[in-house]
């Protein structure tokens, strides 16, 4: 296939974009800009969850998996023209974990050796990382971990020129220089950013594209106008709930829209810790009783519904589960066996942005009908997070907004902090207060096997683990939402470049323009 | 002289009429006058009379939509003037008819300097250079006798006094010389002295340029010292028009014989020494004084405002708004203070209640006053009352006048129940009040019933003085004359004194015993009533006498004074010092004061 | 004695408060608007044709649309559901409670500090008169969000953030007020007889005020009510499931273009009742304050 | 003057850092730990204990508030927590658009308010006076957002004619000018009206009248630059409610504002950003009010500055 490099296109965004630096950048809008301006050793396949090396030309795992040689590529240029060697790496990685970065990823490195004394502070750098020579580096960890190589192909592992990072300090991230396929020509704050070609990119072909100009503070809907008439090529927040009726019945959009799924499941969490959360009876009650069709139709049927912790598209989902069926019935009786027949009055903590609080209403009203009386609390998404992180606070919180979006595509990122102990503590993001030591111990088996002939092995553990989950019942899962990608037909590209699993909302450097074909 | 050429305005049935809640009311019933060239017309009448409305009706600047023309004509050089249209009429205005209003203070526009409204009025009807227009103007305030014309145009209204921006008003008024001038109350609002300087000023202008004046006033001395042809105002309808010789010789009308009866005249109590009501009463044998001792001594009172500015609101300047003044007042008798606006009268009487912080000495029957706190105040109150200039501000609307007039009773814890109704009820018998009144609100009452619940609720606790602060100023002569003869009843019957403050030589002559000259917060002269108004000594106080208008057209009207300056400021830095003042008794303690030399 | 008649603004027989605002046209359609809105919040229950919390399966369309005004629904349904007409209903109640509650504790508030600061004078007023401007200077909005956030919100916290923020207004002009009536003769009047200060402040200078006050409040009720509209439509107000005009603007507001039904009904609404509100607090203004007479 | 300009600034002071003090303590009890939120979801408790010593949020409150206030002393608004960026940085880059907006909206505001006054009070009594009137009553009364939305919903859904958001031309500043004015137009077109009915049965005018002056130059010379004179001490309530309409107004409309910041920086707990917009709000109404008492002695001689 012959696509011509070239041309220009325009994405918009409703919120600012607040930094492009890959230890930092945490955003829906920054993550895959941070993807198109660095580049880490790992990344995956354009429109795909397959992992496949990339600025490593090729690695080497330990029979017992905890020590990880990469090759790195020769001749690759950061955008201020100098080599990327294996010190860059280490650097990038160390910097990530030095707590004065405050970077949001430090935690995804806890497997490599000296970690603790690292993120304490204590020590200087990374003891288990070293470098063998300039296009070598080799990582020790001190458990295996088959996560580690999605983990290297986070943005937080994403390099960065130490020179250019002493240069401008706390501001990195609003001059961002790495050694990916485009490089930030201009920024103004709270308008556009403008995207370049990186000249120099090693991946010869890469970019298409030689320009990416993105406007931001602009609501979907202007965008969604913008598009028809022909200004905007990607809206970056999607379609907004109120069109997407119209939008999806509208022929004139009918190709120009691509779905796709999405690694993300909204769930309402009980705290166990919370009477009478802490009764099974009535998690498997509140389960049963939500009518998640119903709320399907009130956004529009943009989700699937769900039945388990982990999305469809994930490693590890259990096709054939049933989950909880919708039985009100039923789940009046679990109340009664639970000596809870009249029902009893408790809180619901959600997110106060739209859908968030109509949703709530919805599983409010669902669990009225068993005599569960919810209030809502309807607040600043900080708020709740707050409020989720204490042990006796949030009986319930509906997920959406804040809901799990998979850092990488793998089963235990959906367990760790949100379902394993290590989250159930104050300040942490287990919001149902679960703990079970026997399925704590269960994931790190799982997470040692690093041998990718036993990844089917490992799927199955973890299918295991998140089914045994469904059975304490700490979450009800209510929906997986969808993605409905759209842009203009100016731009090209295989389809699945449009719902890419990581690159969201699409694969930048992938994507081409029509016009210059 | 009669000849019909004279007649400039001829006025003809003019009916003016108000909206009110329960519909129209006739303010001004059909009036009928003509004014002659070159003479004065006044139009005189107690307040609501209509005076007012009949000069804004002739300059078709009524109040809309409140008032409006019901009827009549005023004919000008053979137009009616009060059925042009606007456009029309605005060649008149101004340009044939001039009119100055009753308050200087408002009549001009606060934010645009003198020489801009000067120059508006020069420059009215059509284009004229701006040259042209400023050599007016300049012309125009010199002849209205200001000083340092050019500077004047640069300023604002309110850094002139009250008799300067009077000036200016008149000064408009006549920039395009009109053959009528429409004074309304040109010189109520100002001091006796600026009023004498306004009026003679008006009369000078008349001369020199011809031209006929339409007076409105509401002061028979006014009229006696202005008028050619009087025309006398009772609600709204003409009672009486006749020269002025005629109304002040031989009225006609019962109400004008009222009215003049009740004006008080400067010199009428020659050669004696008790206030007219006793001497009318027949009552000579009382002693004035009795008991031991003053019922209330001031020693050096001093009272100081201080003006705060600068970065940190320090004090920058100060009033001398009293410097040193000593006085004793005895039982049973009237001293009078009086003085110019702002000399420091009621500041004097409020810090004798204590209501203002002051330095000094201040007795009452013997107890020191200074520094006490409200509440030990309370039993000194019980003494001294006072009553105030403005009957209805003083009275606070939404109560019932019994109760009003038992508050200090209620205060004081002296009565409830019914010994308190019936005590009430003796007041206001006692002030000519009916009691079934009680039940009523002060808005139901005339300005006079006011004064006198006022007086009732002073004379409440029984105090021994009574502080009348401006307390008949605001009233007209007639209800004047009865409040002054309460206030004397009520001292002949109980022996009560009283410190009774007022700008009016006049009025004062009628009830004092002993008056005060107060000048820049100090005191001129101090003596019996005859030693100072017989035998006056200061500059100050002849100065004074001078200046009120005399109610008898017969006496020779007063010289124009040229380029009058005005009184100076009590206000001065903080680092001044009073220059001393010596003090001589030049007889029978008749004290006179004088800078001391060195 | 010849005394004359005075006429005055206020005569004998002056017609009740009620009676003059029933006389001007303005003034009775804003009565007849809150009359209304009060009754339908009273009788919610028995004037509302459905729960306002009910949320129909019937109410949306297949693909989950809200279905416009019709006979089952009168005002249409709203994004979940729900029938619009009902909750608008109950909303009222909503309204007028924070209207009612919230202005009231601001009115008392703000009196309270205006009255001490202004007659009292001295440190008291420094005091209370720097707070104030202190409050002056505070973007009002953005303090009522701020401290929503602190409090998990409900109504009666909105209520009381409300009273937090709009007491300043009031204290405001009572102080003004009160330092000006203090300086009237019959206040020296009274202090000349010995009266002691609360005796003043409540017998003489209080009712001087009420009028004032009761303007001020019934204008109040208009500002509360859109700034509890603005908390409910920025997300932070009234708490679902309770309906308040403002949230469902709020739950509703992206569906403008599609169902605009759900903004303009509930936006009209609150409109009327601040317009009502302000038209009736502006008459109460002519016909008790003296010093704004002459304006009609 | 300058003294009572300097007087002014430290007063201006003052009450600044008393702002500062109640929106620091107002923020410090609202229940979310910055430090958890920077650290992440996957952060350790060591590592969000670190980020909380760097951010003093383990000091003492007083000593918090003592490091704020010599940041603030030096001009310093810290740095955001969640956008990385200093926040006068930030608040720099937001706040042309918010002023743009202002400008806009104070325009409107007195063409339309002004205008309006003026020919109610000229036309006093009369149907287009109480027209003029009912008018200004709904400008008052009505809800910002509802505004915005139908003049969206009017004007560019229905019609076209303007952009239905967004920033960068001057169509787009219409409708949310319009919206952020409606208000403001209400108020002043009744204040006018009412200042300029006082204003005409003053003394004065009939003084000028009685001079023969025509009406128009009366009106004009004479009595609007008195009636103007209270609208002018509006300046400072004015800029108060505008710095609460735009966190309204330029949601509905997405104005890239300092609006849009502080209401972001509120959905995240973001305090410096809170605490920066605040203050600068605060300077703004001060300042506001400032302007209105240097302005108000130029036009009123009366007017000394003390
Ligand atoms: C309870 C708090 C406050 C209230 C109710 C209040 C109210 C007022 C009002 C109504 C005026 C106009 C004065 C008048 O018309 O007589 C005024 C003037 C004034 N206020 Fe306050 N204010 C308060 C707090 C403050 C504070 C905190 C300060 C000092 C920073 C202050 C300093 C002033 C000053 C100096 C004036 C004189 C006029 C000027 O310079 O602008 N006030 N105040
Ligand atoms: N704007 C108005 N609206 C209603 N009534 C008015 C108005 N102006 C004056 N009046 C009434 O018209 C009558 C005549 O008033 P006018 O001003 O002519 O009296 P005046 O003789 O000039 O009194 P004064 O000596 O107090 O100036 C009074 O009863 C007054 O109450
Ligand atoms: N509270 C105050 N603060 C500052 N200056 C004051 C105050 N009260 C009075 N003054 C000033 O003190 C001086 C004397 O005032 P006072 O009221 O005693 O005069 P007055 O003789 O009663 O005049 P009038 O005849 O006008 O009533 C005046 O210059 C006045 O401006
Ligand atoms: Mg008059
Ligand atoms: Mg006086």
């Amino acid at each position: 296939q012959d696509i011509k490099q070239g041309g220009s296109m325009t994405v918009t965004y409703k919120d600012d974009v607040s930094t492009l630096d890959p230890a930092i950048g945490y955003d829906w809008q920054n993550w895959s800009m941070i993807k198109s301006l660095f580049d880490g050793l790992m990344d995956y396949e354009p429109g795909t969850t397959e992992l496949r090396p990339e600025l490593a030309e090729s690695y080497e795992i330990s029979e017992d998996g905890t020590v990880f040689t990469f090759k790195l590529r020769q001749g690759v240029k950061f955008h201020n023209g100098r080599e990327l060697t294996a010190e860059d790496v280490k650097y990038s990685i160390e910097r990530t974990v030095n707590p004065k970065t405050q970077s949001p990823g430090a935690g995804f490195f806890g497997s490599i050796k000296g970690f603790e004394e690292a993120s304490a502070g204590n020590a200087e750098g990374l003891s288990g990382v070293t470098v063998v020579d300039p296009y070598t580096i080799r990582f020790e960890l001190s458990r295996p971990d088959a996560t580690f190589l999605h983990v290297l192909a986070l943005n937080f592992a994403h390099v960065v020129p130490k020179e250019e990072v002493e240069k401008h300090g706390a501001d990195f991230g609003k001059h961002p220089v790495g050694s990916g396929a485009f490089r930030l020509a201009e920024w103004t704050l709270g308008q556009r950013l403008v995207f370049e070609r990186f000249q120099d990119y090693w991946n010869e072909g890469l970019p298409k594209l030689d320009q990416i100009v993105f406007e931001v503070g602009q609501e979907p809907v202007v965008a969604l106008l913008r598009l028809q008439n022909g200004e905007v090529d990607v809206p970056g927040d999607g379609i907004p709930p109120a069109k997407f009726i119209e939008v999806m019945n509208d022929p004139k959009f009918k190709d120009l829209i691509i779905q796709g799924g999405q690694l993300h499941t909204g769930y309402v969490t009980m705290n166990v810790k919370i009477p009478p959360f802490d009764r099974i009876e009535v998690r498997k009650a509140v389960n049963m009783a939500i009518n998640k069709d119903r709320i399907l139709r009130i956004i529009n049927g943009r989700a699937v519904v769900a039945n388990q912790p982990l999305p469809p598209t994930m490693p590890g989902y259990a096709e054939d589960y049933q989950g909880y069926p919708y039985d009100p019935e039923g789940a009046k009786a679990l109340l009664a066996e639970a000596g809870l027949g009249d029902g009893f009055e408790t809180e619901l903590f959600v997110m106060n942005t739209d859908p968030q609080p109509r949703i709530a209403q919805a599983i409010q009203q669902d669990l009225k009908a068993i005599g569960i009386e919810a209030s809502i609390k309807s607040l600043a998404q900080a708020n709740v997070i707050a409020a989720g992180g204490e042990e006796d606070q949030a009986p319930m919180i509906w997920s959406g907004g804040m809901a799990w979006i998979a850092d990488f595509p793998d089963p235990s990122n959906f367990y760790g902090p949100i379902l394993g102990c290590d989250g159930a503590v104050p300040g942490g993001w287990n919001w149902a207060w679960y703990c079970n030591e026997e399925l704590d111990a269960a994931a790190a088996e799982a997470d040692s096997i690093v041998d990718p002939a036993m990844a089917g092995e490992r799927e199955a553990m973890w299918r295991d683990i998140y089914l045994k989950i469904m059975e304490d019942a700490p979450w009800a899962p209510i929906f997986n939402e969808e993605r409905f990608t759209i842009r203009s037909e100016r731009i090209g590209g295989d389809d699945k470049l449009f719902v890419d699993p990581v690159h969201i909302p699409v694969h930048y450097d992938e994507v081409y323009a029509e016009d210059v074909q | 002289m009669q000849q019909s050429s004279s007649r400039l305005l001829e006025v003809d049935g003019l009916t003016v009429q108000v909206a009110t809640p329960v519909g129209a009311r006739t303010v001004v019933a059909g009036l009928s006058f003509r004014l002659d060239r070159g003479k004065t017309l006044c139009i005189a009448g107690e307040s609501g009379s209509g005076k007012s409305m009949t000069a804004l009706s002739l300059m078709q600047l009524l109040p809309k939509p409140m008032a409006r023309l019901a009827g009549g004509s005023a004919r000008l050089a053979g137009r009616d003037i009060l059925a042009l249209p606007e456009a029309e009429m605005r060649q008149v205005r101004g340009r044939h008819i001039g009119m100055i209003f009753q308050e200087p203070m408002t009549s001009l526009n606060p934010i645009l300097s003198i020489g801009r409204q000067l120059g508006g009025a020069v420059s009215a009807h059509g284009a004229i250079s701006v040259q042209t227009v400023r050599r007016r103007a300049v012309e125009l305030l010199d002849q209205v006798q200001i000083p340092e014309p050019e500077r004047r145009l640069r300023q604002y209204p309110h850094e002139l006094s009250g008799g300067m921006r009077q000036r200016v008003v008149i000064a408009m008024a006549l920039a395009q010389n009109p053959e009528i001038l429409i004074a309304d109350e040109p010189s109520t609002a100002l001091d006796v002295t600026v009023q004498a300087q306004i009026l003679a000023l008006i009369r000078k202008l008349q001369v020199d340029r011809g031209i006929s004046v339409l007076l409105i006033t509401h002061d028979m001395g006014v009229v006696a010292e202005m008028a050619d042809d009087v025309l006398v105002m009772q609600h709204g309808r003409m009672v009486e028009h006749s020269p002025v010789g005629v109304i002040f010789s031989t009225p006609r009308d019962d109400y004008t014989k009222r009215l003049l009866a009740a004006v008080p005249r400067l010199g009428e109590m020659k050669g004696t020494s008790q206030p007219k009501r006793i001497l009318e009463r027949q009552r000579l044998d009382r002693p004035a004084r009795q008991g031991n001792g003053p019922l209330v001594e001031v020693n050096d009172l001093t009272v100081r405002f201080d003006i705060k500015g600068g970065i940190l609101q320090r004090p920058v300047r100060r009033v001398h708004a009293v410097e040193g003044i000593s006085f004793a007042i005895q039982p049973g008798e009237t001293l009078s203070l009086v003085g110019e606006s702002g000399c420091g009268k009621s500041t004097t009487g409020k810090a004798l209640l204590n209501l203002i912080p002051w330095q000094g000495e201040i007795r009452v029957t013997g107890r020191p006053t200074k520094g006490l706190r409200a509440r030990a105040m309370r039993p000194i109150l019980r003494d001294v009352q006072m009553i105030f200039q403005d009957p209805y501000a003083s009275l606070d609307p939404r109560m019932r006048v019994g109760d009003l007039v038992a508050e200090p009773l209620v205060i004081h814890g002296l009565a409830e129940g019914s010994e308190l109704t019936d005590r009430v009820a003796y007041l206001f018998r006692r002030v000519g009040l009916s009691p079934d009144q009680m039940c009523r609100y002060p808005h139901e009452f005339s300005g006079g019933q006011r004064q006198r619940i006022c007086i009732a609720r002073a004379l409440s606790l029984s105090p021994k003085l009574i502080v009348a602060d401006e307390s008949v100023a605001a009233l007209d002569v007639s209800i004047q004359a009865q409040v002054l003869d309460l206030l004397q009843d009520i001292q002949d019957e109980t022996a009560i004194s009283y410190l009774f403050i007022s700008h009016d030589m006049a009025v004062v002559e009628q009830i004092s015993h002993r008056v005060a000259v107060m000048y820049m917060g100090r005191f001129v002269e101090m003596g019996s009533r005859t030693q100072i108004f017989e035998n006056p000594q200061h500059r100050y106080t002849r100065k004074l006498m001078e200046a009120v208008p005399v109610a008898d057209p017969s006496l020779p009207r007063r010289a124009f004074v040229e380029k009058a300056e005005d009184l100076p400021s009590s206000t001065h830095t903080l680092d001044y010092v009073p220059p001393r003042q010596n003090v001589r008794d030049i007889g029978g303690g008749h004290l006179v004061w004088a800078p001391a030399s060195g | 004695m010849s005394q004359t008649v005075v006429e005055t603004g206020a005569s004998v027989n002056a017609p009740s408060v009620m009676a003059r605002l029933l006389r001007r046209p303005l003034a009775l359609t804003g009565l007849v608007i809150i009359a209304a809105v009060v009754l339908a919040a009273a009788f919610a229950p028995w004037l509302a044709p459905y729960s306002p919390y009910e949320q129909f399966f019937e109410g949306l369309t297949i693909e989950g649309a809200p279905l416009p005004p019709s006979t089952q629904f009168w005002f249409g349904t709203d994004l979940v559901g729900r029938d619009l007409f009902s909750r608008l209903i109950y909303g009222a109640r909503t309204s007028l409670v924070i209207g009612v509650v919230a202005n009231g504790i601001a009115v008392a508030i703000g009196s309270l500090v205006g009255i001490t600061a202004g007659y009292f004078r001295g440190w008291v007023d420094t005091v209370l008169m720097r707070f104030t401007d202190l409050m002056m200077a505070f973007p009002a909005l953005l303090l009522a969000i701020v401290l929503a956030a602190i409090f998990r919100p409900s109504l009666w916290i909105v209520a009381l953030v409300i009273a937090m923020v709009n007491w300043v207004q009031i204290a405001r002009v009572t102080y003004t007020e009160t330092r000006s009536v203090a300086e009237r003769d019959f206040v020296v009047a009274e202090r000349a007889m010995g009266a002691a200060a609360g005796r003043i402040l409540f017998r003489h200078i209080l009712p001087h005020l009420l009028s004032t006050i009761i303007v001020w409040a019934t204008l109040g009720i208009a500002t509360t009510v859109l700034l509890e509209a603005t908390l409910s439509f920025l997300g932070i107000g009234v708490q679902p499931p309770i309906p308040s005009w403002g949230n469902i603007i709020f739950e509703n507001q992206t569906y403008f273009t599609s169902a605009p039904w759900l903004v303009f009904i509930p936006g009209a609404a609150i409109l009327a009742l601040a317009l009502a509100f302000n038209l009736v607090g502006d008459a109460l203004r002519d016909i008790l304050d003296p010093t704004q007479q002459g304006r009609h | 003057m300058v003294a009572y300009v300097a007087r002014r600034l430290i007063q201006t002071m003052l009450i600044l850092i008393g702002i500062s003090f109640v929106t620091f303590v107002l923020l410090y009890l609202v229940p979310a730990d910055p430090a958890r939120q920077i650290a992440g979801r996957s952060a350790t408790a060591a590592t969000v204990e670190n980020i909380r010593q760097q951010l003093g949020l383990n000091l003492p409150f007083h000593e918090q508030y003592l490091r704020y206030l010599g940041g603030l002393l030096n001009g310093d608004l810290g740095r955001s927590y969640l956008q990385k960026t200093e926040v006068s940085t930030l608040i720099a880059s937001r706040l042309p658009a918010s002023l743009l907006l202002m400008a806009g909206a104070i325009f409107c505001e007195l063409l339309f308010g002004l205008t309006m006054g003026v020919v109610a009070a000229l036309n006093r009594g009369s149907r287009i006076d109480e027209t003029l009137m009912v008018a200004s009553f709904v400008g008052v009364s009505a809800p910002q957002f509802v505004i915005g939305i139908l003049l969206l919903y009017i004007f560019a859904v229905q019609l076209g004619w303007f952009p239905i958001g967004g920033y960068g031309t001057f169509a787009h500043l219409v409708l949310p000018s319009l919206t952020l004015g409606f208000l403001g137009a209400g108020w002043y077109s009744r204040m006018m009206r009412s200042s300029l009915i006082e204003v005409l049965r003053q003394d004065y005018v009939r003084t000028a009248r009685a001079a023969g002056i025509a009406r128009a130059r009366v009106l004009l010379g004479h009595a609007l630059p008195n009636a103007i004179l209270p609208i002018i001490a509006m300046i400072g309530i004015d800029i108060g409610l505008f710095m609460s309409g735009i966190v309204v107004v330029e949601s509905v409309f997405g104005w890239p504002g300092i609006g849009q910041l502080a209401w972001q920086a509120i959905q995240r707990v973001d305090i410096p950003i809170i605490m920066g917009v605040t203050l600068v709000s605060a300077c703004a109404i001060v300042l506001g009010n400032l302007i209105a008492d240097l302005i108000t002695p130029l036009i009123d001689p009366r007017i000394r500055l003390r």
